[in-house]
């Protein structure tokens, strides 16, 4: 029942907010940050109530859907150690996006359905244990996503919001072709007997279906070379839009490749192990270099995201225990590193109107806690120890290492990069001589901005100290996982 | 959870309580809390809470000490688990033995003084709350790395004192200068610590665990193969080297000076650049195993300490002199390392973080009369800051080695080894020692004799600067600041003593598992030799500043081409920068991956939306609107469909 | 029936008259004479069915497409005035022709590859009666449907050749 | 029973045609109501054929001409819900033209009593009977409107559907020539006896029938018409014909290839024809739908596009078994999706078209502004077009695929994806107008009521089934269970 | 020669071509609709000749179809000479290739 409220609640939240007279048209946020917080309280109690000793996938539920002869769909259900974590993100950053959107007042009702619409179809895709309804849920997210882009945003919005939908659809267009055969040759669209099931002679070699559905993941990971939507898309996103974007969206790829990928098909994850982890590292690398180049501070948080989310591969790619555990810590805590730092992006963009990286300067004078929290997220982002980063990097590293040495070595080259960038940006934007034409602004203020600001701070250190909090969730599903792998 | 009880490790152990070790790192800590949420604005008690707090650790580290005496230096380690990740266990744990006691105390008690120092230094600073604050955070660093007992935590800490130092060195930030230095130390450290990175890595999948005692008998067992055993102590190295500024990874030291002076005094000089040294020798056996890194570690400590001699020689800025010879002693650690000289690095170690502090902190002490570091704009000042004036001398003649200050001890013990080691390196050493004892006294002359030129004049019109003397007529600095170079006086003299009767060397070689000889302390003729060879360079610097024999001008006009090598640091800093990070690196190669990136790949991408479109304005111009056209469409289909299914599958 | 010279004959007479006259069609340059021309064909084919002993569809099909259909062309081509009676082709032509070809040896060549299993004698019930009961039992649906057809064909046609002025006059009633 | 009953969706519908000319001319003051008769006689219809569905009395009646089985059921109720909704659709277009109102409707309704006969018959002639009874009236209605435009399309698809359904009955009758009758199963039978030895006639006869179906439709290379057809034709009309027709099309083509052609020799071929044009249709019609800046033009071509969806269900058909029956069914559903669908997008376009006057998409900008309830049922519905959750067209495209997928056809599924890809392009270039764009005008207008309860019709379909898709899925399967051997 | 099926087919296929290629090249409208009606007849003659010579067990069903596809030929002209007299009356010519208002 908990799953089906995650769901549900924002979606019905968004149907009331959409309803509310015009008049009442700026409470709308209070509606939205109401039900992101209940969800975020929901989905932290399920984490504590979460067995962390039994296997398998908890709070499940199965109904029948559509049951028409041999296209046999279910509305089912359920979280497991891989899941679980991701939805608690997501309710994270829901709550987060809310507050850090409570100063939008143009067409606010709009906005906020589509910001709780998005954090519903997340979650489903998290929660699915039925291919299709995962598929579903994994297509939904497109609709807010793209009007949230393209309504709110700045800049070449339009531009940026139609290559996002174009890229993921064309992602999910081979995804759905995998899906598909798959769930021929088993006869089911269920996750869990999918998984049981041995595949043989599909209708495609079972390598292609593999590659069929990794591209789709791929392209929301999102990995070099089908990277270049995040650019634009997070450039051109309003604040709230680039923290649900980076936090979570990006993760709904690498857990697809580890839900369905490796889970699925393990042997062509053998087969194809090191090309994954290739890849991750050459993302690693790849997007390293490019970031040094940007010049706009979301297009570069936005280049350091296709470098982190590299590590995520490269994890998946060691098909050990350790390293699947360390993609998914990975996934998490970008998610939160990188949802703290376009926060902060966003503090200072509302108040600058600019993410020109030369037109800025000084800043931390004028704004000292928007600088204080610009560093703590850029030190969080570049894996500082006992932050969240540095935990999930250094284990995909273990993890990987045993395999894949020149791939981890390549990619340890990712954190001297990841220095460079963030601590180059940090210097042109925070540091330096004051700027005069910034005196006017003002430093954070609102208590929601505190709130969001020293609620994720929180998180990540959390997550940088205590990381056997979230270990213990996610390592019996990753273990279970490699095991079977390595059967 | 952390507190649980777990068996000590070793039999013959201190008997110190765990919570006592966990202590040491929380004092400092609290005080970093109360400073950062609280006490950020209220900087009267923003001092004091970081002084309470590092006084706190540091009388608890002195407890240590005493305690870890009183077992003979025995080993306690209390080790918990922190996280699992499938086959991987990190541990989280405190190992005390003689090494970590001795670097607890170092470590507390500089940065003890300091904050005291800082107190009167700092005076009046807008970010004075901040300064505490990250102070606090970096003694908390530092002593959690000291006091690690497992690889992995040690590079959590180190890469945390690396930020402290990063912040610190920024702490100006609106200075161009401190920001770019700040990066720049960020990042060269980073480097090294890649090296540190993959040897962790290495560690973990060839040995399977991160605990300092197992990788000591690991590599002690000698069945490992040597290569890997080279390669892990090579990325040790890398790592301390990008610390402690060895060659060539020296470069970010000198500019880390652009943080306020204390901050040189505790990170870049007594303590953090320390940790390199202290890394090497926490994994001593581990060289020890392998004589081909033990020969890197050698050399390139010879190569720094020359390199950065040379470099000190010529320069001008005080606290530059000081962090030239900071890096030049920090390659004479490494070099005793790197000749097996372990307990002779740790003891230079230890004495020269006193005196190096000490002379930072008469910098600093200078820098708050006359408002400047260019030793051109001083002069004279021996007269109007006496207490400064000796404690400086005092610090100047440790380091030169003379009898019978800290630093003699230290450095002979040094050059003994090396003489054993290798005659080579103890020639570099005897050259750095040379040199050392001329750039000192250079600076000494230049700074405190001679005539008064002026200092540098305040600019008020800079938010920035909170100098509040007069430069003009330069004063002793207050109490707050004359108390610690007193203090630090002390230990400069008198540290040495402990090497009598081998009192430090078995204190702690006992750290070490196989307690070996790691060479024995003192030999006449080294002493005499070094001691000759550091008056001459007293003399030297005499000769040339003080009765003027030759003038420094013209010996530079002689030696131009070497002193233009000297004074722009062998070009390092405009190999790196310019030549290899500015262009080849970032406007080479960064840029073209960034062409191919925006015209190839994102090219393809929007390449097919105009080709759909192109493609689309061409395919609609076959709708000519004619229906004949579209009755040719029909009759053509059929046709074709007609031949395809014969083909396709003949009659 | 067919056997004979007699039926050889008109066979091959009425191929010819049939042939050429579409030709005619095809190749006259005047509307007019393209329309004779087509009638011509319309008597060829009826003739055609008449040595297929389909006197009954002979009879209508001189009635409906002679009569009817062909007259209807006429007076549409004699209504039109004479600058519009140009029958010449479009810039289409060739390759029309050219598949119109295609087709014609794709048709023959399948009509003569094919081993036809033909009655000699003409089937018995191909009388005009057994065409009524067929219309009215087995295919009385489109019977009927062909009624509304011709209907709504007629509706339309009255509709779409109404003149403006009509329609105005409808449209205010 | 007797044929009254039978007939009686076709005959109501027929009847209402009837009564709405009469009553046209003799109570012309009176024509507000003519449409409501037309939807009387179009719910008689549905009412006649749920009352079969409630009998449950499916036969073969006519001498097995005509067919009443669950398949025609199917088929009569979505040509009764396309009408309705545009006889819905049309109110304001006839109202503003003014002019020859009652003939209107009642060429309407004969083409959908045309279209009802399609989907039950089962015998050659029939069929062409009943696929004249619904083209010629829609020749007729395409040149319905007052200006040049409306004339040429009339007179251009008249010409083609002349040539076509020439091409088709010279199909038939080489059919015919070949079985020795007009009646489906009797020349399926014909065929399995000694059908190989006619193979080369067969396939020509084959050929022909696909241009013929084809060309209703409109598939590639048959489709020329179409953009012009759409364009040129009234508004209403357009959507008439994009869905009304093409429905009835497939509706003919899945019972007669698969009744009559369904031997092995054969399927094999038409399978692969079916799934080459599917492919072609797809791609071709996708991409010129991209550069076009007439939204009408724009949904023919992407009706191009969709009928080759449609065709991989009919490529997906293999003559047995449960697969036959996804792929039939997977037409069945997308005719249905389709229909909410299309005729959806098409009602926002004939309302907003008539009060914008203009058709180009550019002039949509800011339509959201100027009536959110017009532009948001228009981009629901061309949502659902692309095919994305949760609407029916997602479901339909879904079903489909997953039919292909089960008759190893992963090619033309990747081939329908990636036109997914290439029409989320252009479908959501118009909702990016209007929703982003700035409009001409501040002023705000109202779809009128018909508009907006045909609207919210089809969108509310559109919506309901593609959150719950399971019972018109269970209705296409059911429709199509008759075949199953 | 005894004139046999294919004969007649052949004929037929003949004049449905003829029919077929004055269609797709014409450029007046009626010009185009003759074409239509000799393919018509074609076929008319394919259906008959079919019913003379071919096995059935109901060859009445060609000279059905023929006499639905004479009304319907009917039908179709009748509309197709209307709309021509629409498209002349607005455009003064009933020339396809000129009737390109719809195009691209």
């Amino acid at each position: 029942m908990e799953l089906s409220i995650l769901i549900f609640l924002p979606a019905i939240a968004a149907a009331v907010i959409l309803l509310l007279p015009q008049r009442l048209e700026q409470q709308a946020r209070w509606v939205a940050l109401v039900t992101a917080a209940a969800m975020f309280v929901l989905s932290v109690q399920m984490f504590f109530q979460f067995d962390r000793d039994a296997g398998g996938y908890q709070f499940v539920e199965r109904h029948r859907w559509v049951d028409i002869g041999a296209f046999n769909l279910q509305y089912l259900v359920g979280v497991d150690g891989l899941s679980l974590p991701l939805v608690v993100l997501t309710t994270c950053l829901t709550l987060a996006s809310v507050l850090v959107s409570f100063s939008v007042t143009h067409r606010p009702r709009a906005y906020f359905a589509c910001l709780l619409v998005l954090a519903s179809s997340v979650v489903g895709v998290f929660v699915s244990l039925d291919l299709m309804l995962f598929f579903l849920f994994w297509e939904l997210e497109l609709f807010p996503m793209y009007l949230l882009i393209s309504i709110w945003g700045s800049g070449r919005k339009e531009y940026s919001a139609t290559k996002f939908v174009l890229y993921t659809i064309a992602g999910s267009a081979f995804m759905l072709i995998g899906i598909l055969v798959l769930a021929f040759d088993a006869q089911t669209f269920d996750i869990e007997r999918l998984a049981a099931a041995e595949f043989q002679d599909t209708l495609l070699p079972l390598g292609w279906v593999f590659f069929l559905l990794f591209i789709g993941f791929a392209v929301k990971l999102p990995i070099v070379p089908l990277h270049t939507w995040l650019p634009d898309a997070h450039s051109d996103a309003p604040t709230a839009v680039s923290v649900m974007l980076a936090g979570v969206l990006l993760k709904m790829g690498g857990y697809g490749i580890i839900r369905l990928c490796v889970t699925l098909m393990p042997e062509v994850a053998h087969d194809w192990d090191a090309w994954m982890a290739g890849i991750g590292a050459f993302s690693v690398l790849y997007g390293g270099f490019i970031t040094l180049r940007q010049t706009d501070v979301k297009r570069l948080i936005a280049y350091s995201s296709v470098s982190h989310m590299g590590l995520v591969l490269l994890g998946i790619g060691a098909l050990g225990s350790t390293g699947l555990t360390g993609a998914t810590y990975q996934m998490l805590a970008h998610g939160l590193i990188t949802g703290l730092m376009f926060v902060m992006i966003g503090l200072m963009y509302e108040r600058t109107h600019t993410r020109e990286i030369a037109r800025l300067g000084g800043l931390a004078r004028q704004m000292p806690l928007i600088a204080t929290g610009m560093v703590f997220a850029g030190m969080a982002s570049l894996g500082l120890p006992a932050l969240a980063g540095f935990i999930a990097e250094v284990t995909v590293f273990l993890g990987a290492f045993q395999r894949f040495e020149w791939a981890v070595l390549a990619s340890i080259v990712g954190v001297v990069l990841s220095a460079g960038y963030i601590l180059w940006m940090l210097q042109r934007v925070m540091f330096g001589p004051v700027r005069h034409e910034w005196d006017e602004l003002s430093d954070q203020r609102h208590w929601w901005e505190h709130t969001v600001v020293a609620g994720l701070a929180a998180l990540v250190v959390l997550l940088g100290v205590y990381p056997a909090l979230i270990m213990d969730v996610i390592e019996p599903a990753m273990t279970t996982l490699a095991a079977r792998l390595q059967a | 959870m952390l507190f649980l009880a777990a068996e000590p490790s070793a039999a013959a152990t201190p008997t110190i309580d765990q919570a006592v070790l966990w202590a040491i790192m929380a004092c400092p800590l609290v005080a970093w809390g109360l400073i950062a949420l609280y006490l950020r604005k209220v900087p009267v008690l923003a001092g004091y809470a970081a002084i309470l707090g590092i006084g706190a650790a540091m009388a608890l580290s002195y407890a240590t000490l005493f305690n870890v005496i009183d077992a003979d230096g025995g080993i306690a380690q209390y080790t918990h688990e922190w996280f699992t990740a499938g086959e991987l266990a990190v541990p989280i744990g405190v190992r005390v033995d003689g090494l970590t006691a001795v670097m607890l105390v170092v470590v507390t008690t500089v940065a003890f003084l300091v904050q005291v120092y800082s107190t009167g230094y700092m005076h009046g600073d807008p970010g004075y709350g901040r300064y505490f604050a990250h102070m606090c955070l970096f003694t908390t660093s530092m002593l959690g790395l000291v006091l690690a007992d497992n690889l992995f935590q040690m590079f959590v800490f180190w890469e945390l004192v690396g930020l402290c130092s990063y912040l610190l060195i920024g702490f100006w930030f609106h200075k161009p200068s401190a920001a770019a230095a700040a990066k720049k130390a960020f990042i060269v450290t980073r480097i090294g610590d890649l090296g540190l990175l993959a040897a962790l890595l290495l560690i973990w999948t060839r040995a399977g665990t991160f605990d300092v005692t197992q990788i000591q008998e690991w590599a002690a067992s000698g069945e490992v193969k040597s290569t890997v055993v080279t390669l892990f102590a090579l990325g040790l190295f890398a790592g301390a080297a990008g610390k402690s500024a060895q060659f060539p990874l020296h470069v970010w030291l000198p500019d880390a000076m652009e943080g306020p002076t204390p901050v040189s005094a505790l990170i870049h000089a007594a303590t953090m650049v320390a940790a390199g040294v202290y890394l090497v020798a926490r994994f001593f056996p581990v060289f020890e195993a392998s004589s081909d890194a033990a020969d890197v570690v050698a050399w390139i400590g010879a190569i720094t300490a020359l390199l950065a001699a040379t470099i000190a020689l010529v320069q001008t800025d005080l606290k530059r002199v000081l962090a030239y010879s900071t890096v030049s002693q920090l390659g004479y650690m490494m070099l005793s390392l790197g000749a097996l000289g372990y307990v002779a690095a740790m003891f230079h170690l230890f004495t020269h973080a006193f005196f190096k502090a000490l002379l930072f902190l008469g910098s600093g002490s200078v820098n708050h009369a006359t408002n400047t570091f260019d030793m051109r704009k001083m002069g004279g000042l021996r007269k109007h800051m006496p207490v400064t004036y000796w404690t400086f001398v005092i610090g100047s003649l440790s380091l030169a080695g003379i009898f019978p200050l800290a630093g003699f001890w230290s450095k002979d013990e040094i050059l003994l080894d090396a003489w054993r080691h290798d005659r080579a390196l103890w020639a570099i050493g005897a050259a750095v020692a040379f040199m050392t004892a001329f750039y000192m006294f250079r600076a000494i002359f230049l700074t405190f004799h001679g005539s008064y030129k002026g200092g540098e004049p305040v600019d008020h019109h800079d938010p920035d600067n909170h100098f509040h003397g007069d430069p003009a007529h330069p004063h002793e600095s207050p109490w707050s600041m004359k108390a610690p170079l007193l203090v630090l006086a002390v230990p400069s003299i008198a540290a040495g003593w402990f090497a009598y009767d081998h009192m430090f060397k078995d204190f702690i070689e006992a750290a070490l598992p196989h307690a070996a000889h790691h060479g024995s302390t003192f030999e006449l003729g080294i002493a005499i030799s070094s001691t000759v060879i550091a008056l001459a360079g007293i003399g030297t610097a005499y000769a040339l500043y003080i009765q003027r024999w030759a003038d420094p001008a013209s010996i530079r006009a002689t030696f131009a081409p070497l002193a233009i090598v000297f004074e722009r640091k062998y070009f390092l800093d405009d190999l790196y920068e310019t030549v290899f990070v500015r262009n080849i690196f970032y406007r080479g190669w960064c840029r073209l991956l960034e062409t191919v990136d925006r015209r190839v790949v994102d090219g393809a991408v929007n390449g097919t939306g105009r080709l759909g479109r192109a493609v689309s304005a061409q395919l609609r111009t076959i709708q000519v609107g004619e229906v004949q056209s579209y009755g040719i469409g029909v009759a053509a289909g059929v046709v074709v469909i007609f031949l395809a299914v014969i083909l396709a599958n003949p009659l | 029936m067919m056997d004979g010279f007699g039926p050889s004959l008109a066979f091959w007479v009425l191929a010819a008259i049939t042939l050429v006259a579409a030709g005619g069609v095809m190749v006259s340059r005047n509307l007019l004479h393209a329309v004779l021309f087509l009638i011509l064909t319309f008597v060829g084919v009826a003739g055609f069915f008449v040595l297929l002993s389909a006197d009954f569809i002979a009879m209508a099909q001189v009635i409906i497409y002679v009569g009817a259909i062909a007259v209807l062309v006429l007076f549409a081509v004699l209504l039109t005035p004479r600058s519009s009676r140009d029958n010449s082709e479009t810039r289409w032509a060739a390759p029309g022709i050219l598949l119109a070809v295609c087709l014609a040896a794709i048709f023959l060549f399948v009509v003569h590859d094919t081993a036809w299993r033909t009655v000699d004698a003409a089937p018995a019930n191909l009388s005009a009666a057994s065409l009524g009961r067929a219309l009215l039992s087995t295919w009385v649906v489109p019977f009927e449907i062909a009624s509304v057809l011709l209907t709504a064909a007629l509706v339309g046609a009255i509709m779409l050749t109404r003149s403006p002025e009509e329609e105005a006059e409808d449209a205010l009633a | 029973m007797n044929g009254i009953d039978v007939l009686g969706p076709q005959i109501s519908v027929l009847l209402a045609a009837g009564v709405v000319i009469i009553a046209d001319s003799l109570f012309p003051a009176q024509r507000r109501i003519l449409p409501f008769v037309a939807l009387a006689g179009l719910i008689a219809a549905a009412l006649w054929t749920t009352s079969w569905v409630s009998r449950g009395d499916y036969q073969t009646v006519f001498h097995g001409t005509i067919a009443l089985d669950r398949y025609a059921v199917f088929f009569q109720y979505v040509f009764a819900g396309v009408t309705a909704t545009v006889v819905l659709a049309s109110i304001d277009w006839v109202n503003r033209e003014g002019r020859r109102q009652g003939e209107y409707y009642a060429l309407l309704l004969t083409v959908c009593a045309g279209l009802m006969f399609l989907a039950g018959a089962r015998d050659l002639i029939t069929i062409f009977i009943a696929l004249e009874l619904s083209s010629i009236p829609q020749y007729i209605l395409a040149g319905w409107g007052k200006d040049t435009k409306s004339s040429e399309a009339g007179l251009k698809y008249l010409l083609l559907g002349a040539v076509a359904s020439s091409l088709l009955l010279y199909g038939m009758a080489l059919l015919y020539g070949v079985t020795g009758s007009t009646l489906l199963p009797d020349i399926a039978a014909a065929i399995e006896t000694n059908g190989e030895s006619y193979r080369g006639l067969l396939v020509v006869a084959m050929t022909l029938l696909i241009a013929g179906f084809g060309f209703k439709m409109a598939v590639v290379p048959f489709q020329m018409w179409v953009p012009d057809v759409y364009q040129g034709a009234p508004t209403p009309v357009a959507a008439f014909l994009s869905v009304g027709s093409k429905a009835a099309a497939f509706a003919v083509a899945v019972r007669v290839f698969f009744e009559a052609l369904g031997a092995d020799f054969l399927s094999d071929d038409w399978s692969m024809i079916f799934a080459v044009i599917a492919a072609v249709s797809m791609t071709l019609g996708n991409l010129m739908a991209i550069a076009q800046p007439d939204i009408k033009r724009m949904l023919g071509y992407s009706s191009i596009a969709q009928a080759g969806n449609f065709l991989v269900g009919l490529a997906a058909i293999s003559v047995t078994g449960e697969e036959f029956t996804l792929g039939a069914s997977g037409i069945l559903l997308f005719v249905a999706a389709y229909a909410f669908t299309n005729l959806g997008a098409f009602v926002a376009v004939i309302a907003i078209s008539q009060k914008i006057n203009s058709d180009k998409i550019a002039d949509y900008a800011g339509m959201w502004k100027v009536s959110p309830f017009l532009a948001l049922g228009l981009a629901f519905c061309l949502v659902s077009l692309t095919g994305i959750p949760p609407t029916v067209g997602f479901w339909a495209k879904l079903y489909i695929f997953n039919a292909a997928v089960r008759a190893d056809l992963v090619w033309l599924v990747v081939v329908g994806v990636l036109n997914s890809v290439v029409s989320a392009y252009y479908y959501l270039g118009v909702v990016r107008v209007m929703f982003l764009g700035q409009p001409g005008t501040e002023q705000r207008f109202r779809a009128s009521p018909s508009i907006a309860v045909a609207l919210t019709a089809t969108a509310a379909g559109v919506l309901v089934f593609g959150i719950v898709p399971a019972p018109l899925m269970s209705a296409a399967r059911d429709a199509v269970e008759i075949f199953a051997r | 020669m005894t004139p046999g099926l294919e004969h007649f087919l052949t004929v037929g296929a003949l004049l449905f071509c003829l029919g077929l290629a004055i269609s797709l090249s014409k450029r007046n409208a009626i010009g185009v609709l003759m074409g239509v009606e000799l393919m018509l007849n074609a076929v008319n003659l394919t259906l008959i000749a079919f019913s003379r010579f071919t096995v059935s067990p109901n060859p009445i069903a060609g000279h059905t179809f023929v006499v639905f596809i004479l009304t319907v030929a009917a039908a179709e002209a009748a509309v197709a000479l209307a709309l021509a007299v629409a498209v002349y009356r607005n455009r003064e010519t009933v020339d396809v290739d000129r009737l390109n208002l719809l195009r691209s």
